[in-house]
């Protein structure tokens, strides 16, 4: 299950959703935002997501956990819109019977987030200006 | 010589900023998907190289060098900063 | 931060403790009992520590990761008492700014907790019977 | 030939069940902690070899030789299974 979502992530929801008496090991990954990245304060910031093919494209990852991972279930929520600092920026939940397959699926799943759903970011800063991240005109992306 | 043809173009997020709109219905002789962008790049002076950006047609990844036909619809993807 | 508790975990309240404004990541490890082991039905288990020891060896393990992972704050819980099927036995959390070091630290820590904590686990089964995990006379740990 | 000295032992989860209780105040002459096991391991039948075992002599982990004082608190800790 994978979803883009316009409201703050609720987690109980989330973690009730993968319940499950065969499961013994539950991994999650929050990535939050931060109130600084590269010596700048940030105050606020912005993910876009190009919507169809960012679903598609998430669902074809947690598909290809289940088949590098011997886990029960994967779940991402992507949030988008405007974002403040603390706030939570995207959940992956995964179970397994185990715990390295539960570690190993989380870990794979937000390295191809990152790499591959077409969602941006812009970061806006304390002193007004703003910035798409990786979008640089001589930057690589990180 | 090649027919003019229908293309949508949706702009996301810099490409967006740079164009300043998220859409456009041009006409156009381009024959692949990187013809279609140096062709808007030079329109609209986007600043990132085609090299740096991947692209989708009809809401999915393609090559480069896909052929476009009438009525696709392409979208140009910045480098990418999701998670 | 650890701590044994014999009342249900509430997740919220941890995760609240952990928020921090330079953490871009958190990793978090949940152990839940399940319905089954080695092929038997379980329908109870039951947790005891050796409190005082369990609690400094925490804090111990909670400390070396500290030291080895580029982390901002750790916490760990472990249930102890009776627990049902479906139930969080142990629940740990790690906040750093980046998520290399979060996975990493969270996976040390319940390695550690597994392999140090002087806390045992008591399996009842559907057939009546119960055993010490990990203690039959001519086993070996797992 | 070593003076008797009191010791406080606890018992947990495999120890207690099989010792039927969970502290003794015993007197012994055991100089180490292994002596010490050994001694009531003949006197309770405990299922498991101290190898199977590690100790802790007032709530910190020792070596089985650790010599053992007057009023010590011994546990022995059986195979753990936390988390």
């Amino acid at each position: 299950m994978f979803s883009l979502s316009f409201e703050p992530v609720v987690r109980e929801d989330l973690l009730d959703a993968l319940s499950n008496e065969q499961a013994g090991a539950l991994a999650t990954f929050e990535g939050w935002v931060r109130n600084h990245n590269e010596g700048r304060k940030v105050v606020l910031l912005e993910y876009e997501a190009f919507e169809p093919l960012a679903r598609k494209e998430a669902l074809r990852i947690l598909e290809e956990a289940k088949q590098r991972f011997d886990i029960i279930e994967a779940r991402c929520v992507h949030r988008v819109g405007a974002l403040k600092v603390g706030e939570l920026a995207v959940w992956i939940g995964v179970t397994a019977a185990h715990r390295q397959a539960a570690f190993g699926a989380c870990q794979f799943i937000i390295e191809e987030i990152k790499a591959r759903l077409p969602i941006w970011k812009k970061e806006h800063y304390t002193d007004g200006s703003s910035e798409w991240v990786n979008c640089r005109e001589h930057a690589h992306a990180h | 010589m090649a027919e003019d043809k229908p293309i949508r173009v949706e702009y996301y997020a810099l490409l967006r900023d740079e164009r300043g709109q998220s859409e456009d219905l041009i006409m156009t002789t381009a024959a692949s998907a990187r013809e279609l962008y140096e062709e808007l790049q030079a329109r609209f002076h986007f600043s990132l190289p085609w090299q740096r950006l991947a692209v989708a047609v009809n809401d999915e990844f393609q090559r480069w060098d896909t052929t476009l036909y009438a009525n696709d619809k392409v979208v140009f993807i910045p480098p990418v900063a999701g998670g």
